[in-house]
């Protein structure tokens, strides 16, 4: 940049503006390619997303433990993918560069968590930790791609209830569905009483503590409809869940 | 402006407003026939199977009556403006998607494909760029079929017939998984797919209280006094 | 919902997704067109009238360069969507209009036709049903041509040209009476003719302030007219 | 959770607020300063050119008390963290910025450019990744300026000074040919680029009022500026 | 403006806010009796069928009171003025409907018609264009009424009344399948009435319950309906 | 419901389509002869004050023929419905009004009173409760006639009239005066009236002009070439 | 303004902030504390009956902490300033009222009285002035119980629990009784009353289920309650 | 009220909400007369705004000194009948009850502040103090019907800034509306400037600053036109002033 600390003529603002217009073109550029990162990672974390209800719906039959480390595994495949193309976002965010762009690789990140969560879920019954999801996030030698920040960490995981909310109303009403709604239930129960604790430093989880609330209360209409019917009838859960399959197959 | 610049302009502008009158006057008629449709196909929820048939059969003329709607108004509408018009009469449309939809599937149980629905509603190819079926609208027609059959699960039975729910649960199911597949944008199309978990939720449970009270003992009943 | 009819609708879906973000792409170029003509344009209001020629020729190139933006979307548009995409460079468009049309009028004093700015933006009357040149977006050009004629009014008073806001009240008050022809709808377009009124106060203002000083040969014009 | 993970988030949680108390202290001591600088600054809107000096050198003393604040901030914040915290400075910055910009105008006419604001502020290169200026603040506080020499031009008009308004119409279309070179996205820096129009609009008008006049002795100016 | 034309001007402007103060008053009135109506009717849910006349004899006298306000109400608007201010007391007016059409549905089992309505209320036709029941109004009424008997058909089950669920759902569908021959405008009545669907769904789905377990006599009530 | 209920309903809803359809025609017609009326109106701008009177003898019969659509309006609408309908027709009339009084004032230079604008609009005072003139609608328009004096005060000194801005400016401050003793509430009305003082006080700015370009010797216009 | 007059406006402004400041503190405990509370009470949902007496002594000590903060905001408040601060704790009282009422709900099935309340909350009488429990406080503690318990009648019933259902309804019903007594304004409390049907309607649904299945012994309450 | 802690009964309910309906209704009645009290001062204190505008318009050829004199000696009449307002609303604002319902007073009090405020400002070409608008809500033994908030103060002398801008644009191009502008202009920008550094302790302030802000362009707008025009001729602005009269009238 020129030395001169006052312009005082067209001809010598023109360039300083010039300058500008680089920096700022470089920046709104980098801005571009992160954002653009960042849809990718949203759109394969939905469709990961996506694989998992449906592998854990189509597969009913399997014994419950083995559909979840079954829906893992197949999942590790499309999270690597995710993961190498964090690693491609590292150049661009070196050092402040993370503190800058940080909002616009947000979307993706919470959304890759949502889905990282939910296959942790689905696995281990239990919610991932902040040392997990950065663990997720690091090369080979350990050094993360860039640090991970307490909202993303949190707004991804408060998403991971409306997932649950639809796995757990989906799988109601098959064998052992009951007992997964059941757990379900206590485990967004519980989600929403950690968040709670959290929301006042996290304006967006305020907001989306709400829809957690609407989750919870969907799950506990379908735990409680399905106990009222149930009730009616003398004999264990599982058999009358094998008398209705009858039924439909018939 | 010379008097020829706007009276060229003036003839666009007033050219669109007539088009519009033309094609509100043609909504107006296709409304009514869509109202009608509904009013018919209302009558599903009191109707024994066996009379299904008579009031499918009520249905079709109206239906079919549809297409004269359509050729009107892709007479009205200028080649190329399709895009321009579509929002006019796109909740008569798939209403009249619905119609069709609902007709077939209690008629033969199949779903109609987008081109068997434009057909039925004598929606023609070649009107191309002047009128057409969307994909948005075929698929808004299907979820509303959904919406519909979980009523019907459940008005089935109270009328005695324990069969529908599970043909309407399989039959569901099957939408729901071609369903799942879709790369739906956020939009309308997606938040009512989202809810359809809800009517299969509900179907479900019509065949669960069906089932059950033909093979389970109930304990909480001893006052039942039928002999199934 | 049988495997083909699930890839079929998804083809669609996935088609638009592609159209949507070529015609971005193109957009994105088309707005840094128009942005520097707008910046070449905005230094009429300190330029002297013998030195105005040089100006509206070094926006020419700029001007024509658009014919490339419009012919790539007319690539990009399938056959019949025009009303379906026009949106996303309706703005750019507008802008270009405006240039071509104030590019014009310091040229020659007159209004280029609805026709003439197409062909100056190389958009072609076979393209129909991709690309066109809606009257409606004419016109959004020609009201900001009118609310940069009355900045100019001002500004040509400055550099000591009496004659421009004179010229500029002739040219404004014509238009303003061409679209005081027209029917307009109650939209957009109609508000801003509404605010025209004023721009033809900020005008006749300046008109008086020349005339009350008789600075300005002509400043009787309104006699002139009346023997027209 | 479990209580591993608790801990770590508490232990995060509470170093960020920790960060945050302090940073809004400063943030606090920042803007009762900016306070006190715009207090002083509106007095140039009644201030008659010959006593200007005497209130620019006023400003001075509180616009260097500022260094103390933005040293304080650098200290706080963590290597790397700047962006991070940023726009809980960012008013009372462009604030200042404004005010270093305008005293430096009405001092020597001209525009202090961002490393001598920086320097100014007391903001230092070494800080990099804790505390810089932002080229999107130094354009903010620029345009502060041009608004509030709007406001200025008509006021020194009243004061008798027909001088003033010709110099800041120099000095604002440099700085808008300036910006007009930037490819500004749809956000606030862009709107208020956008509404700087209305500004010059005004500047011209009483540029405009005074050459219709012959108030000035230069209000022959623009012909200067044709020598270019 | 001559003195007596101001004069004229402020007596005109001067009546009306008289007008609305008195009016206000009495639908302060009219809101503490609806209000009453409201708490008395909430009982419905919690009352067995044997002691509903006597809740209902209870309502009665708080219902005929309603007509001194509508007294009040149309000596204090002017010939000719019932539009201008109608929608003061539009509120007070649907909930006074909704409780007559209640009692009356409760007791008889069947629709009040509109005039009968009226007459409830007191409301006199040598009133009109002072005060009048308009159809609008009254179907607002009605829809409410529906609204209601979907949580009396829950209700009345669980008071072991199974024919309750039973006789809403005949007289809601007689009652839908009236609204669906009026031409509604896209107004809230419109919307309401869409809304009314839910209420039938839950209707359905307790006879549903009823007849599922075949707790109601008169289970097979559809059957009977064909022979009517 | 039963069959008469609804029809009786729906012959009222159908009346009332009917007549919002029949009064929108005659609004289309209202509209077209206040914009006719506006377009000759807007000519008193360049009109020299010896062709005013030819110019609005050519407005009169326009003016008039707002009769037919006034008394067409009092046919369709219901005794008593006022109020239900005037927003429909509001606009077109403050239009007429304004057309009304702005050629009195430049036929006689006074003000038309409410009675004799509605006479001129062939408004019948036994069309109460149909048709009439508010006080609130006399009053927009006359707002508007101040609004258009002001401009109409330039433009007149423009074409060399020095007594039309002062017999203005005294028309007006006597409106001013009147307006200001009214109760207006806080409306539209009230804000529009508050807008006033800006007219008021541009055509005191031309009455300054006029009257010292007459009298007062300028000093800074030393190429004043004029020998009046 | 003068010098005199600022120092009054500072010493009172400076005297204010300090309260505000001492009130923060107190509710930032306060705060605490309530949500303790509700991370507690959130158990209740997945609480056994056997389990419940356990839960509930687990809140009492952490309920009767909030006396503390009673005490230290009693402290603070200058005499007579109750109403002007009370916005401040408005939410945290609110909450503790609703923590303190649900609590011996669960305890006794009964309601707390206001007294009661404040009592537990440590809120003494002769602090009037200072800090008090204002009805509406106590109210919308009632209301939000009421939200819960809703939920809770739902979630017995998923453990197993066919009782509490019950015993909510006829709980809430008095409840809800009593509201309706009142005159509310259209304010907050009047919108979460109005909003309080739903919870009604959820819980009559649960009752419903229940009562049809048979499920509690006894489900056939509404009989005893006829004989009151 | 009834000494029992518990209420198990429907029959014990009732009651109680009997109760607090009545103090409810109680709250409710005397909040709209108060209201009410409210809304009639605001109305006479516009009509004393309305009154002073006429006077300095209507007066213009007296003396400067002379019309703000006159003008409050007129208003001190009306000021009473405002001021007898507030002595009835006394025994409703007694104790705590000033709080309660300050937020419901505030709108007429402000109203009156600012019509106070306008006539002290054309008698005595100043602010009015704190301890004087505090000082016109005293009995005659000086003891206040209710305190003074700042607040109220504050917001009432803001939107005299809007009645000050009307009152310079009306009497600009009148004989010596030139120096009244341009007091007024100067007071208003020192307005300005005083209530900003009270911004941050007032939201309702910072919405009126804007209005302030353009009050003030509109007054400075006008003057600069004055000026301009003025500057053309050599005769003082006085006598210029007398020409222009001098055609009107003839
Ligand atoms: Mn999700
Ligand atoms: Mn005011």
């Amino acid at each position: 940049m020129t030395s001169t600390r006052v312009l005082d003529s067209r001809d010598s603002v023109l360039p300083v503006f010039e300058q500008f217009r680089e920096e700022l073109d470089d920046h709104n550029d980098r801005r571009e390619r992160l954002i653009k990162s960042s849809r990718d990672v949203t759109n394969l974390s939905k469709k990961v997303i996506f694989l998992l209800h449906r592998i854990v719906t189509d597969d009913a039959a399997e014994s419950d433990d083995n559909i979840g480390r079954h829906a893992a595994a197949r999942a590790k495949g499309k999270f690597r993918e995710i993961q190498s193309l964090f690693a491609g976002m590292r150049p661009e965010l070196t050092g402040e560069r993370f503190s800058r762009y940080q909002r616009n690789v947000s979307p993706g990140l919470q959304e890759y968590i949502e889905a990282l969560s939910f296959a942790h879920y689905l696995e281990h019954k239990s919610l991932i930790s902040y040392d997990q999801v950065q663990q997720s996030l690091c090369d080979d030698e350990g050094n993360a791609y860039f640090p991970l920040t307490l909202e993303d960490y949190l707004l991804g995981l408060s998403d991971l209830t409306g997932e649950l909310m639809r796995f757990a109303i989906a799988s109601i009403s098959r064998r052992g569905g009951r007992q997964k709604a059941s757990d379900v239930c206590s485990f967004v129960r519980n989600c929403k009483a950690d968040f709670e604790r959290l929301t006042p430093h996290f304006r967006e989880l305020r907001k989306k503590q709400h829809v957690t609330a609407q989750s919870l209360e969907k799950i506990e209409d379908a735990a409680y409809a399905v106990a009222v019917r149930t009730s009616e009838y003398d004999l264990p859960p599982e058999m009358l869940d094998d008398l209705v399959a009858q039924t439909v197959s018939h | 402006m010379d008097q020829q610049n706007v009276e060229k302009i003036n003839s666009i502008l007033d050219a669109e407003l007539e088009i519009r009158e033309k094609i509100k006057e043609q909504v107006t008629e296709f409304d009514k026939k869509t109202r009608t449709l509904t009013g018919i196909l209302n009558r599903i929820h009191s109707t024994r199977s066996e009379q299904m048939p008579a009031l499918l059969e009520s249905a079709r003329p109206v239906l079919e009556s549809c297409r004269e709607t359509t050729a009107a108004l892709a007479d009205i509408i200028p080649a190329d403006q399709f895009w321009k018009w579509k929002e006019m009469w796109q909740n008569s449309l798939r209403n009249a998607v619905f119609a069709a939809l609902l007709v077939e599937y209690l008629h033969s149980g199949g779903l109609l494909t987008l081109p068997a629905v434009a057909e039925t509603l004598g929606i023609k190819s070649e009107w191309q760029g002047r009128l057409a079926l969307p994909a948005e609208d075929y698929l808004h027609g299907v979820i509303s079929v959904v919406n519909e059959l979980s009523r019907l699960a459940v008005n089935a039975v109270t009328l005695g017939d324990f069969e529908q729910p599970i043909k309407i649960s399989l039959f569901v199911k099957d939408l729901f998984a071609g369903f799942s597949m879709l790369n739906l944008k956020n939009d309308t199309l997606r938040r009512r797919y989202d809810s359809l978990k809800y009517d299969i939720k509900k179907i479900e449970e019509v065949v669960y209280d069906v089932s059950l009270r033909k093979l389970a003992p109930s304990s909480k009943e001893p006052e039942k006094k039928d002999s199934e």
